[in-house]
């Protein structure tokens, strides 16, 4: 029994939080997060310099990494510095072309991918993962795109909604229905109709239109892969969440020893005292989840593992969030002071890759099918 | 017991809802539906319409041209102007300043001052917190120095809605440093034009402007524009917040939002069922209800003892606190139904065909964002409980 | 508008208030409602005595009462008073009887009243309210007892469980399947088997068995007047709700002024100070959706509106009980003190007549419905 | 990262297991499932038991015949206790007493004192806690006054746990009312059948017999009874306090509670289906689930500190606040489960064909409500937040 970091995702963690921490302060982000293109084209290419996209795919792809603990070591210091970039795709998108080389691979339904994983990792060629659309947000039964065989080729038709990052995406892999199965297909950004837009919480997504665009088949049958990218997805929003909480809860902590109100410090008030041990508490509970989940990856356990995780940091996100707006007051409301963009961001995670319920849905379903 | 209104107030529902069936425009409506941002010019509108028909300063007494409306009435139009989608009345002027000048004001005050609130002529703000004092008032300390006729102010306030539209100022300033902090407080009146006062915009957690800063550097006021007594304005203040609590609960609100969310809830799709059909969805949404069924007969009872006694009691603030709470539900509620949709910043290069929701459901995430603030702004609700638990508990 | 009770009902209130505050002190309450018989003979006459039954019913029936705010008039006072004598029966059976007589008179599918209702508001009678199953406790959808004719009467079989008061009625009303409906029949307590016990909260309840009892048809078509029964009844456990959980509250007040510790008035720590607040707040909560319930008797909303009471009740009254322990400590964990008692009753109105999820469903199904 | 345990602890595991499969009697096992009362005799053949195998001290040096288990063998050891329905040991002999005469006691006591708790001849009780210091122990009153060979005490103790069956009592009493009230407390142990002493039962909420007050009136106690020195009372008791934290979140037992409450809602039907098939009670269970999945690693991360810093820190207070909470909200769910038939007190008059659960789900309301206390003894949860501000957060 060890709850301590390895070396080498020591080393990652640490340079990202200094790279970070040296050229990414608040005030920058806050700054490229709310506008077009929503990120800083210049920070993302020094991060991809870092080398950091290795360490989200295994050495079989070419990386140094890909398993729970990297994913973890990568994207709490994403959070805590509120990072915008689109690195999230580029780790589902890892998964998921790793997915369509095992099977090209292996019994050959997957084409392999095209340009590779190669690009991906050096951060040279940007991913977007569209899998949810309006009226199928988080799971994958409902999806309604749909793929056909052309003249040697594939089309795909339909749309992908809040496809995040896809704002600034070279490729799309677009989930669709291929006859009985869920493929997954690449196709250039430039053969669809994107509509990117900000987000509330900083950083930008898009609509994706699909209409008969040209595609790649990159897995045929690619209902385990997409969920595979999902549950990795899933497990860094809850690893980026942890990082924004801990950077929530500092702030909190600072206010309430410092600000004074009727002669004392806030921190002193008691009802407030108990409030913030809760918060403590809850944060420990969500770090402890989060690292049950990283040590299921690849595991069978690994999806009920990650609804668990995202369930409970859904909850305790929306907790830190509303709590330190409620404790610090009116500063916590305005755009200047950092705690309200942290508690967008706390917020907004639980609209990401399926919310509190969706994922209490899929324990619950656990039990009943016992 | 008798849960219902009386016949007459029954009729007068429905003057009110035939008032705004005919005079409440429809581009306003639309702005209001859909959460956006009213401009000075929506208010001013509003504000001429409710005002020809008298019912703009409506706890006012006929005699300053008010429509002396019992609490029960303001409740019943309160309801309507939320179920109507109709602009809340900007309370400075109308709901604050103009009770403290009848109650406090000489003539010459009540002569000058109500006239010009109920024509639009001034467009009154706020200057009561500082940095620093958010929740404490006693501690403020904004000063203004007597000089010869004039009073000479320093200092800065914070929160002060909607100032980028105003051309006066009500300020609490620290007169006296003797005695308690509350004992050298004054009330004044400030042309937002004199020289030295500047106004700077807050831009809020969502992304909004209806805040504001507004700074005083050396500002010259006649001695005239004090409303009370010098030192008098912990009374002023106080009289202000035991003022019109009545509607503090935000019942209509919280109604109009349950509805909305209902409506949404039957569209929206997950897992190839409507979201009202999702059990935990569902259950929410109904507790919520409940919640929200319990706190219209709270705020009827109270209301029914205001009518009774003359004023609110400290029940009010149960309701502001409860009140809150469910509102704060609902936001939360309506924010997630729309799953990732919720996610897009609120923006008119949203067009209708690219944004994943109809408008009238875009600022779901906008709306729970600003409205974190009804927990905290007008005493925070933590104030609150401190309150009733010496107020009504003895704690 | 108008909050005040009317003179009648502020009589009835007043007087059972003065006779259970004179003559059922806590302590004579925790002695009798813990033994068989889990009341007292000789206070239950008097309370019958009192007229107090009289309230229960219309005058059609009559009684003088009968309506949703004389429920709420008899049941607040026994409920600050923790009185564990059998009215819940008696109002339940009253309305079913009530409902008998009305088709018997009408439209003939009922019978009509055996001893007629006289003998149970004067106290004389006692029925017991024979309706959850253990695989149907609260709904009555699944009710799997079974009813035929034969020779001319009927006969019933089945099992009913934990009939509230039945391990001392004289007779019992029973739900059971007739062909396709669900009829009421009234069984005398010698023709079934019964099996009394005395419950975790004080009073008593019993195991009806019931193999080929003899019985006489009450209501052919009896679903809307067990409806109606269960509605008054789960009204009349709100109103109780809210008499117990005021007498726990003001102990709790009492305690917190009182009770010091580190030299000071526990009531002066500011944590419990804002517990308390939030504890009053929802009391206030509760008496208001218990009233808006009332209003609703004998309107189509008369359910749904009940259903919303009893779901708001039992989260309050749990929350009452819990954190009124909590806040008292490990005195209000012993029996000899009122707050333990209290507790368990607020705690256990929960498992009467429906529980917080049942209703809950109820009031979700009218959306879902929509 | 590696939460797995190592295959020495995986095979001590498998060692605790056995032993629970052959030793641990089976009507033992009945009572503990079905959580009813045990006899004084149940508790002491299992400590017999235990001790045969060298696992009753299990965190005693070997020196002093214990196990010296590591903070990882003794939770391993708790959590398959727990799966296995054994009977928690007696913990005021081996887990309260027997460290502190071991760190703060002479020869002599270690010598008499520690091997009697071992063999049995003696039953410990606490007498900590007096009515009106409750979390505050600094404030207790019971006097003993030095009188030659002798200290006489007098005063009252309560919440005596399971001292109807003990023949000795380890006390706090105060012996100088000099300084701070810290100071002058002592610990000191005595004689239950001295002249003076009085035990009287109380009966808890649910109706069991498992606290107890006892009364000292002029009770006359060797001096050779105190434990360290006079006046070193509250040292011995903070000692005792922050020792063997470990295990207080109550894990094992939440996991069990959890397994049995899936068990009951697959057969407890509603509506026609299993109450594990009603998506709010499946959301409600799965919700638990979640946190005490986060809790049993949490519990672990705390452990594997305390295995590398020799005592565990303020976290166990955390341990402590959310364990008990976890475990009282499944003790809820379970009560809830049984619907009306969780209503009969238990007891020993309801046959099995009258009752309408089975045996094992009995005593789920009792339950319930008996673990009420676990958030309040051993220091409130209160408590545990207010040196938790103080001391991890530092406010």
């Amino acid at each position: 029994m060890n709850f301590e970091m390895s070396e080498d995702r020591r080393m990652i963690a640490d340079s990202l939080n200094r790279f970070l921490g040296d050229t990414y302060g608040i005030e920058h982000r806050t700054k490229v997060a709310y506008d077009a293109p929503f990120h800083d084209p210049e920070k993302w290419t020094q991060l991809a310099d870092l080398g950091v996209l290795y360490a989200l795919a295994g050495e079989g792809q070419g990386g140094y990494g890909g398993t729970g603990f990297d994913i973890m070591a990568v994207f709490e210091p994403l959070g805590r510095a509120l990072c915008p970039e689109p690195v999230l795709p580029a780790l589902m998108a890892a998964r998921v072309l790793a997915a369509g080389d095992e099977t090209a691979n292996g019994a050959g339904t997957g084409t392999g991918t095209g340009a590779g994983i190669g690009p991906l990792l050096s951060g040279a060629v940007r991913y977007g993962v569209a899998i949810g659309e309006i009226e199928a947000p988080y799971g994958l039964e409902d999806i309604a795109a749909q793929a056909e065989a052309v003249d040697g080729g594939y089309r795909v038709s339909g749309r992908k909604s809040v496809v995040y990052g896809g704002h600034v995406a070279d490729l799309f892999l677009v989930a669709a229905r291929l006859g009985d199965t869920l493929a997954v297909f690449e196709v250039a950004a430039r053969d669809c109709a994107v509509s990117g837009y900000g987000l509330i919480d900083g950083g930008g997504a898009t609509e994706v239109f699909l209409d008969d665009a040209p595609a790649r088949l990159v897995v045929a049958d690619g209902a385990a892969a997409l969920q595979d990218a999902l549950d990795a997805g899933a497990l860094a929003l809850c690893a980026e969440a942890l990082g924004v909480m801990d950077r929530a809860f500092a702030l909190l902590l600072e206010y309430l020893k410092t600000r004074k109100q009727f002669g004392q410090t806030i921190g002193s008030f008691q009802a407030l005292q108990h409030r913030t041990v809760d918060l403590a508490t809850e944060i420990e509970q969500a770090r402890s989840i989060t690292i049950l989940a990283a040590s299921r990856m690849g595991t069978p356990d690994q999806s009920r593992t990650v609804s668990m995780a995202k369930n409970l940091i859904g909850r305790t996100a929306r907790l830190i969030a509303e709590e330190s707006i409620q404790m610090q007051g009116g500063i916590a409301m305005t755009w200047e002071y950092p705690s309200s963009h942290l508690a967008k961001r706390l917020v907004m995670i639980d609209h990401q890759l399926g919310d509190t319920d969706f994922h209490l849905e899929r324990v619950m379903a656990a039990h009943q099918a016992a | 017991m008798e849960l219902s209104f009386s016949p007459e107030e029954r009729a007068f529902r429905d003057d009110v809802r035939a008032f705004f069936t005919e005079k409440l425009p429809a581009e306003i409506v639309d702005k209001v539906r859909q959460g956006r941002e009213l401009t000075k010019a929506d208010m001013e509108h509003w504000h001429a319409i409710l005002n020809a028909r008298g019912w703009l300063a409506n706890t006012w007494p006929k005699e300053y041209g008010g429509a002396a409306w019992t609490p029960v009435q303001r409740h019943i139009y309160e309801e309507e102007s939320c179920m109507a989608n109709a602009p809340q009345v900007v309370p400075f002027g109308i709901y604050m300043l103009g009770p403290v000048i009848m109650a406090f004001g000489n003539d010459r005050q009540k002569a000058e001052i109500l006239p010009r609130i109920l024509s639009g002529a001034d467009w009154w703000c706020q200057g009561y917190s500082e940095p620093g004092a958010g929740s404490d008032l006693a501690s403020l300390k904004t000063r203004a120095v007597r000089d010869g006729a004039h009073y000479v102010i320093n200092g800065q306030k914070t929160w002060t809605t909607l100032g980028q539209h105003a051309n006066k100022i009500f300020c609490l300033v620290r007169t006296s440093t003797d005695g308690k902090p509350q004992q050298g407080i004054s009330f004044i009146l400030v042309d937002m034009d004199t020289p030295g006062v500047e106004v700077r915009p807050i831009r809020l957690i969502e992304g909004g402007h209806e805040v504001n800063e507004v700074f005083f550097t050396d500002v010259r006021v006649p001695a005239e524009n004090l409303v009370g007594e010098e030192n008098q304005g912990w009374t002023i203040a106080k009289f202000l917040l035991s003022h019109e609590r009545t509607s503090i609960a935000g019942v209509g609100y919280s109604v109009k939002a349950l509805d909305q969310l209902k409506t949404l809830a039957k569209r929206q799709r997950r897992s190839g069922k409507r979201l009202i059909d999702n059990p935990l969805f569902a259950a929410r949404l109904s507790e919520i209800e409940i919640d929200l069924e319990a706190m219209k007969i709270t705020n009827l009872r109270m209301l029914s003892n205001a009518q009774k006694n003359g004023a609110p009691g400290l029940e009010s603030s149960i309701l502001k606190i409860k009140g809150t709470v469910i509102r704060q539900a609902l936001n939360d509620l309506s924010r997630r139904a729309l799953g990732p949709a919720a996610a897009p910043f609120p923006s008119e290069d949203l067009d209708g065909n690219a944004a994943p929701v109809p408008a009238e459901d875009r600022c779901h995430a906008a709306t729970y964002f600003n409205n974190r603030k009804i927990s905290i702004y007008g005493g925070s609700n933590e104030i609150q409980k401190n309150i009733l638990s010496k107020a009504m508990l003895g704690l």
